[in-house]
């Protein structure tokens, strides 16, 4: 019995040291990242920061921020606008997020918990947007201004979300479309009903409503593209697409198929088994990944299969979403043509700028971002390159 | 006689799973035209390297009588570290797969102290060390997701010993070499060696065999320690196949090593088991995953495919046993 | 001399020595923590709050304590939880089926799986662990299928459909306590003083001894798995009610949770020793562990790593003291 | 005679609470078989751990060859050529035979293990042996018998100069036995010591050139096997004497109802077209062989096992029995030879136990009625004499024979006019078998009917009032008390072997 009691109060030491000496070890890896790019998002910053606050100065504000998880660089692109503008404000913000952009659990009681602290705003980034407003809600109670950036939640009680800091994402995922088009316009119109072209999207498990929407923005646009070019259309694949999209014909007497497909997890094993389904068919001219897993999933799937090509006449035209070096790397040497890229550098930072307005007592209002396309020769260009994190 | 029986059986479970095996690759080519291609081919290859490594070593354990749950958050723990290596402090690429590996060794030593030495659950300990390995990776790494070099850059070419791909583009998938020569050489370490005699003696009747002089503890270990030498392998497998490492993926990897594992003959109560058995095994889970897709099934039937093939699986042998 | 001993502490062995601990530990984790947070651990709110999110987990941990004392496991019991809410939630939102009838749903898909993971274990003899793998990856294609790969919503507290969500609290007041304190000690109840707990418990203490009793075995053991299943259906219900949405593909996550939760409290894995009152407990510390690391400020993976630790030490220590006692 | 080779000297052993060995002395001579007799907890056990290093010793001295030695473990005394064959059969089932020969001791060509050696070597060792087994062959396709012969073999293979047979006949039939003592006979020859434990009085007669005796963890003394009688033997393993009158009449009137009546009952190899009836009151015993299926008779009547075909009457009625439940039902009850396996749930309480085959008499609507199951468990415990401090103790704290009676309770609370005893003391110290055999006349004086499954031949005689004998799964008699003699039985149960 003594061993027991022994036993239990051991391993009660053990959290307690160990929560010591981790909690040390991981504050200073995040600090690391923090001022390298010190340089990088200025320009923005006096467009909405007004004059008064050029000084800097020490504020003395603490928020709460809480992504939707680390798992991607994207989040640590975000997370480095953030320190940066903490360290331009002399504000403090304190990062967490779930494991798993899945994990909606694990994110409400992040949330709960800084709500908890007290501190004087919090900036989320929604995993999902219907769970969170039970939580909005007790932010609103308890005096806590909310700034939403990435994930828009529309459904937020009135008053909680003070602004919000966004992509529009169907926006965004038209813009892959039109960019897709013309590289592709000839073999569209080349096609008929016996001799169809394909046209590839996958999705991430269509869960997060950012993802959703920008694949229905691909999807309609791409519809409107092909249908303004005289040609029927058929969407196949995934259920929910097919049915979300208006204006299509069944797939025998269509003349170009969008087929979809999403992998049944979020896994680039999985998501590269989708695109290498759609990619192993002879009609198929382009696809579009539209998140950094499943455009990397897409070029996964090329390693084997070879495909990919700048020309439409030689292979697959590729088109992916977000950055991460190996995207990067596809867009230089020709396999993606390119890529639309949000801004989470900027949307972090314009969350931290946001939120001081806030607490200073100022009004502040929405605040749209915008996707950017770019491709090989725009990469190094000054309003691009920040927004490529590796 | 009665041993040419005894041997009949074991081959019989072995080309059971073949013949499956060959039936689908069948099945799915009728189905689909664009399945019976060469890139097909490679593509269910590429995604076999980290189950069958995994796979190969789950079985020694499973021959115990135990399981490693430990696996598949640990493959991607482990790559998460070397890449952050080779990525973030510049370590050379070589180091960065060695950390991979020996990292997965050290885990596999930690599992084997805990259910050899400490005597604890297999089950319930691996599914601890399943949380911590979980955990360990993202924490060590600052919760960064890691890209491996490309194939493209200079210390990519790691990835090659997976998948070669020629001047004029053809691919050759010589993994599966390395793989074929895993299977050997474990398949010897197995059957002809002391330790595999060991872990099968531990597996068929784990008392006797400490009676017996050997030093079951040290082999009773040294079964999760391979567990663990090839989930840090199948964690480089893994690194040179995707493109990028993901923290807090890898839950439910383990399962279609298991999974694999079982379908291939491995007794789930331990003592029986090839490794040929798996390593077919192994492709009935694989050829599940890309197949199915390519019948124009949506992604999601592939695991209730899965579910019913494990239970089929059992039940041929509870069948068997019952005659 | 050992009867007068145990005589003195009447009590002690009313209660039990492990529990004592286990509550030991549970005040001792509350203490640390609240004084390493600077005190904002111990408000009524941060514990109601903490509960809120939990009641789901603490059903899904008494369900496998049934399926543990039987001497099995059941490793599907997160993602059959996510298959029964997407499964009724989508017939709820798409097909318009009303709410009450959605919960009833819940819960019977909740019976539907166990009942099948009982039937494989206890009629066709397939191991525990097999049957549970399958049949997790069958729930989660069965509900990614049923509902395209779409996550479902269900629905807020504000509109008319939302009274569900009253289960976890209403005004304030934590209904769900209740519940969850309700079906635990009705839990309790079924272990120890029914016809059904006995049977499950000495079956996997010594199944061919209670077979040869007499006692339909299979029919027993079957229905330790069902009550686990409509606990996970239950469980379901909270989950969404805390939540509101739920994904297809995921749910393993909670099975650890779950398991150690009970393994915490003192039920063996080898099956025929389970305490109700223990997995309550040790749901607790779990979850308090969890929220706990967090209030401190680390990240999702030190929880990780830290419940490991812990469950592997709970373990340990209860190997060696029966080891001891043999 | 050959010279001293092994001595122990005032062995001294504590457990927690039990002085196990108390100044224990043994000496064993080359070229001898001694036996090492005593009742269970006598010690003889702990002594032979003690001597192979498995128990350390808290004082005394092991003289080896000449010399001073303390084994650390099993293996240090092996290679010494002390080697134990171990009563539970130490195989693992999915090895072969020669794997398991030389577990732990594997020839090698560098790193390989050299399967072809290991089977040439078994072979040898087989043939030296006179014993005929294929090495190749999986260690589980073997009957018992023959796994035993392996397990011999083994010790041999070590080179060994004194091989300790534990309780080596238990699951051997009689030819196996028979086989055995060939070898064992044969390694005499060889100047090779044993020592031999065993129940068996006549095995003990026919086999050891000594005895020696324990008693309560002392050594009491050893004898000439050819000089004393077993009278002698009992009595200083027992210090008290036994009686062991057999029956000599039935005491069953010959009109008493049949309660029970089996007809061509045919289950497997070992169950083949067998047919009886049983008494009210009546004992029947069913005597035989190791492996003659009386056992497994018992288990398909029960319903344990499946059977192909036969038909039951219950009082004169016909009844169904697929499982257990339906012939509890028809108020059959079964006590098992592995009271441990089948029997008892050691985990639970006596009254648990008491009370698991009748829970629906214990229920009071959906809840147990905890008061009345610990009534009646005290009930029982009182009638039976069953030594516990109280109901709600653990049965694995119970001695063997006490775990018999929470068995024998819980028959009784279900009601059950029929009861099967197989092997129901086996295991049990002599004082306690005498009060098992006592309950079971008191059973049959109340109105039960008891079949009795027995391997030991004074049981069958001192308890059974008809006798059934088996052999090779069939039926080969039916003797009344009156006219059974241990030779008719032997006869009956060995006919068709030549």
């Amino acid at each position: 019995m003594k061993k027991k009691v022994l036993a239990v109060l051991l391993s009660a030491a053990m959290v307690m040291s160990l929560a010591a000496c981790g909690g040390g070890g991981g504050g200073d890896a995040k600090t690391d990242d923090g001022g390298s790019a010190a340089d990088s998002g200025t320009t923005a910053a006096d467009d909405n920061a007004g004059s008064d606050d050029s000084a800097g100065g020490d504020k003395g504000y603490s928020f709460e921020i809480i992504v939707k998880s680390f798992q991607s660089t994207y989040w640590q692109a975000a997370v480095q606008g953030i320190e940066q503008a903490c360290g331009e404000l002399g504000v403090k913000a304190n990062s967490n997020g779930p494991a798993n952009e899945s994990d909606i659990a694990d994110q409400i009681t992040m949330i709960n918990d800084a709500i908890e602290k007290k501190p004087d705003g919090i900036g989320l980034a929604a995993c999902d947007t219907k769970s969170v407003v039970d939580s909005l809600q007790k932010a609103l109670e308890a005096g806590i201004p909310v700034v939403c950036f990435d994930t828009g939640v529309d459904e937020a009680p009135e008053g909680s979300v003070y602004a919000t800091v966004a992509t529009d994402n169907e926006a965004a995922g038209a813009v892959a479309a039109e960019n897709m088009f013309p590289v592709i316009e000839e073999k569209i119109k080349a096609a008929t009903t016996d001799k169809k072209v394909r046209i590839g999207e996958v999705n991430q498990d269509a869960t997060a409503l950012n993802i959703q929407q920008r694949g229905k923005g691909f999807i309609n646009k791409m519809l409107e593209l092909c249908t303004d070019a005289g040609k029927k259309v058929a969407v196949v694949g995934n259920e929910y697409y097919v049915n979300a999209t208006e204006g299509t014909v069944a797939e025998g007497e269509a003349e170009v198929i969008i087929e979809v497909g999403v992998p049944a997890q979020t896994t680039v094993d999985l998501a590269s088994t989708e695109a290498q389904k759609i990619m192993s068919k002879d009609d198929t001219i382009a696809i579009f990944g539209s998140n950094q897993t499943t455009a990397e999933g897409v070029i996964t799937a090329n390693q084997t299969l070879n495909k990919l090509a700048a020309d439409p006449a030689e292979g697959i035209i590729g088109v992916g979403f977000d950055a991460g070096t190996p995207q990067k790397e596809a867009i230089t040497n020709g396999q993606f043509i390119g890529s639309v890229t949000q801004s989470p550098l900027m949307m972090g930072y314009e969350c931290i700028y946001t939120l001081t307005d806030i607490a200073d007592g100022k009004d502040v209002s929405d605040l749209p971002m915008d996707g950017y396309w770019y491709n090989k020769d725009n990469m190094e260009a000054e309003d691009i390159a920040p927004n490529l994190y590796d | 006689m009665a041993n040419k029986k005894a041997f009949g059986k074991l081959k019989g479970r072995e080309a059971m799973v073949l013949g499956i095996v060959i039936a689908m690759v069948v099945l799915f080519s009728i189905l689909s035209p664009t399945f019976r291609s060469y890139p097909t081919f490679v593509s269910v290859l590429d995604n076999s390297y980290y189950i069958t490594l995994m796979a190969l070593g789950v079985t020694f354990p499973l021959i115990t009588g135990g399981v490693d749950l430990s696996i598949g958050t640990g493959l991607v723990s482990y790559a998460l570290i070397g890449g952050y290596l080779v990525v973030h402090k510049g370590v050379p690429i070589g180091v960065g797969i060695l950390v991979c590996i020996l990292v997965g060794l050290l885990i596999g030593v930690f599992n084997g102290v805990l259910v050899a030495v400490m005597d604890l659950p297999p089950f319930l300990a691996t599914l601890c060390t399943c949380m911590i390995t979980r955990g360990l990776g993202p924490a060590l790494c600052s919760s960064m997701g890691v890209s491996w070099p490309s194939a493209l850059s200079e210390q990519g070419a790691f990835r090659k010993i997976f998948k070669f791909t020629s001047a004029s583009g053809t691919v050759i998938p010589i993994g599966i070499v390395f793989m074929i020569v895993l299977v050997v050489i474990m398949s010897f370490v197995l059957d002809h060696t002391r330790v595999g005699r060991y872990i099968l003696a531990i597996g068929s009747n784990k008392e006797a065999t400490r009676l017996a002089g050997v030093n079951v503890k040290f082999y009773h270990m040294m079964a999760y320690m391979i567990s663990g030498l090839f989930a840090g392998m199948a964690g480089v497998a893994y690194a040179a196949t995707y493109a990028t490492i993901y923290p807090g993926s890898g839950a439910g990897f383990e399962l279609d090593a298991i999974g694999g594992a079982i379908v291939g003959g491995v007794s789930a109560s331990g003592g029986v088991g090839t490794i040929l058995g798996t390593f077919l095994g192994v492709f009935v889970i694989c050829l599940m995953k890309v197949g199915l897709p390519f019948i124009g099934l949506q992604a999601n039937w592939q695991q209730i495919f899965t579910g019913i093939v494990l239970i089929a699986a059992v039940l041929v042998d509870v069948v068997k046993k019952k005659k | 001399m050992k009867v007068e001993k145990i005589k003195q502490n009447a009590f002690v062995k009313k209660v039990g020595f492990n529990r004592i601990v286990l509550i030991f530990v549970l005040l001792l984790m509350y203490l640390a923590f609240g004084v390493l947070t600077g005190g904002s651990f111990f408000g009524f709110s941060r514990i109601s709050n903490t509960l809120n999110y939990v009641y789901f987990l603490g059903f899904l941990s008494l369900g496998v304590t049934f399926v543990i004392a039987t001497g099995g496991i059941d490793f599907s019991i997160g993602p059959v939880m996510f298959c029964c809410s997407l499964v009724s939630g989508y017939c709820l939102t798409t097909y318009g089926v009303p709410m009450a009838i959605s919960l009833v749903m819940s819960i019977l898909i909740g019976v539907l799986f166990g009942f099948f993971n009982g039937y494989l274990v206890a009629y066709w003899k397939v191991p525990p662990f097999i049957v549970s793998m399958a049949s997790m990856n069958i729930a989660k294609g069965i509900a990614a299928v049923f509902t395209k790969t779409q996550s479902v919503s269900w629905p807020q507290s504000t509109t008319a459909d939302g009274w569900y969500r009253n289960f976890v609290s209403m005004n304030g007041i934590p209904i769900g306590l209740f519940i969850f304190l309700a079906v635990s000690v009705v839990c309790a109840v079924v272990l120890n003083k029914t016809k059904w707990g006995r049977y499950i418990l000495c079956l996997g203490s010594n199944e061919e001894a209670v077979r040869l009793s007499g006692v339909n075995v299979k029919r027993w053991k079957m229905l330790a798995y069902i009550i686990c299943g409509t606990l996970v259906g239950i469980a379901s219900i909270f989950f969404v009610a805390a939540y509101t949405t739920v994904q297809p593909g995921y749910g393993d996550q909670y099975n650890n949770e779950a398991i150690a939760g009970c393994v915490m409290g003192g039920t063996s894995m080898a099956g025929g020793l389970a305490s109700i009152s223990g997995t309550v407990i040790g749901v607790i510390i779990i979850s308090l562990l969890q929220q706990g690391i967090l209030a401190l400020g680390f990240t999702k993976e030190y929880q990780y790593i830290i419940t490991g630790l812990i469950v592997i030490a709970a373990v340990y220590s209860d190997v060696s003291a029966r080891r001891r006692k043999n | 005679m050959g010279d001293i080779i092994l001595t122990m000297k005032g062995i001294d052993k504590s457990f927690p609470g039990v002085h196990a060995l108390d100044h224990v002395d043994l000496e064993v001579r080359k070229g001898e078989v001694l036996a090492l007799m005593g009742e269970n907890g006598a010690g003889k056990s702990t002594l032979m751990k003690v001597l192979t290093g498995i128990y350390k010793k808290d004082s005394g001295t092991i003289t080896y060859e000449g010399k001073e030695v303390e084994f650390k473990n099993t293996r240090e005394a092996q290679d010494a050529g002390i080697v134990i064959v171990h009563q539970e059969l130490n195989m693992l089932g999915h090895l072969t035979v020669a794997q398991n020969l030389f577990i732990g001791r594997e020839f090698k060509k560098g790193i390989r293990i050299d399967d072809r050696k290991m089977n040439e070597e078994a072979q040898k060792l087989f043939e030296r042996l006179n014993v005929n087994i294929d090495p190749r062959e999986t260690m589980s396709n073997l009957t018992v018998g023959k796994q035993q012969m392996c397990e011999i073999a083994k010790a041999v293979s070590f080179d060994a100069k004194v091989i300790i047979f534990d309780e080596p006949s238990a699951a051997l039939t009689e030819s196996e036995i028979e086989e055995m003592f060939k070898i064992i006979r044969d390694l005499k020859k060889k100047d090779i010591a044993m020592v031999y434990i065993s129940h068996r009085m006549d095995e003990i007669k026919v086999i050891t050139d000594r005895v020696t005796v324990m008693r309560d963890g002392t050594y009491v003394g050893t004898l000439i096997t050819e000089k004393c009688t077993k009278e002698d033997i009992i009595n200083m393993m027992v210090g008290r004497v036994i009686y062991e009158d057999p029956k000599t009449e039935s005491a069953v009137p010959k009109d008493a109802p049949v309660v029970l009546k089996v007809e061509h009952l045919n289950a497997g190899r070992m169950v083949q077209d067998v047919s009886f009836e049983l008494h009210k009151g009546e004992i029947l015993g069913f005597s035989g062989l190791m492996g003659a299926g009386r056992t497994e008779t018992a288990r398909a009547l029960f319903g344990a096992d499946p059977k192909e075909s036969g038909d039951i009457y219950i009082n004169g009625n016909k009844v169904t029995i697929n499982n257990p439940q339906d012939a509890v039902n028809c108020g059959i009850g079964y006590l098992s030879e592995d009271r441990k396996r089948y029997g008892i749930v050691v985990q639970k309480t006596v009254a648990e136990n008491t009370t698991m085959a009748s829970m629906n008499d214990f229920m009071n609507g959906i809840f147990i009625n905890k008061n009345k199951e610990k009534e009646v468990a005290d009930k029982y415990v009182e009638a039976l004499a069953t030594k516990t401090p109280d109901v709600d103790q653990l049965v694995v704290n119970l001695s063997g024979g006490n775990q018999q009676k929470v068995v024998i309770a819980k028959w009784l609370t279900r009601n059950s006019d029929i009861l099967i005893f197989d092997e129901p003391t086996r295991g049990i110290d002599v004082g306690a078998k005498n009060e098992i055999y006592k309950l079971m006349n008191r059973l049959v004086a109340e109105g039960k009917s008891i079949i009795m499954i027995s391997s030991e031949m004074t049981e069958i005689l001192r308890m059974s009032d008809r006798i059934v004998v088996m052999c090779e799964g069939k039926k080969t008699g039916e003797l009344d008390i009156s006219e059974a003699k241990q030779e008719t039985i032997m006869n009956l149960a060995t006919r068709e072997i030549e």
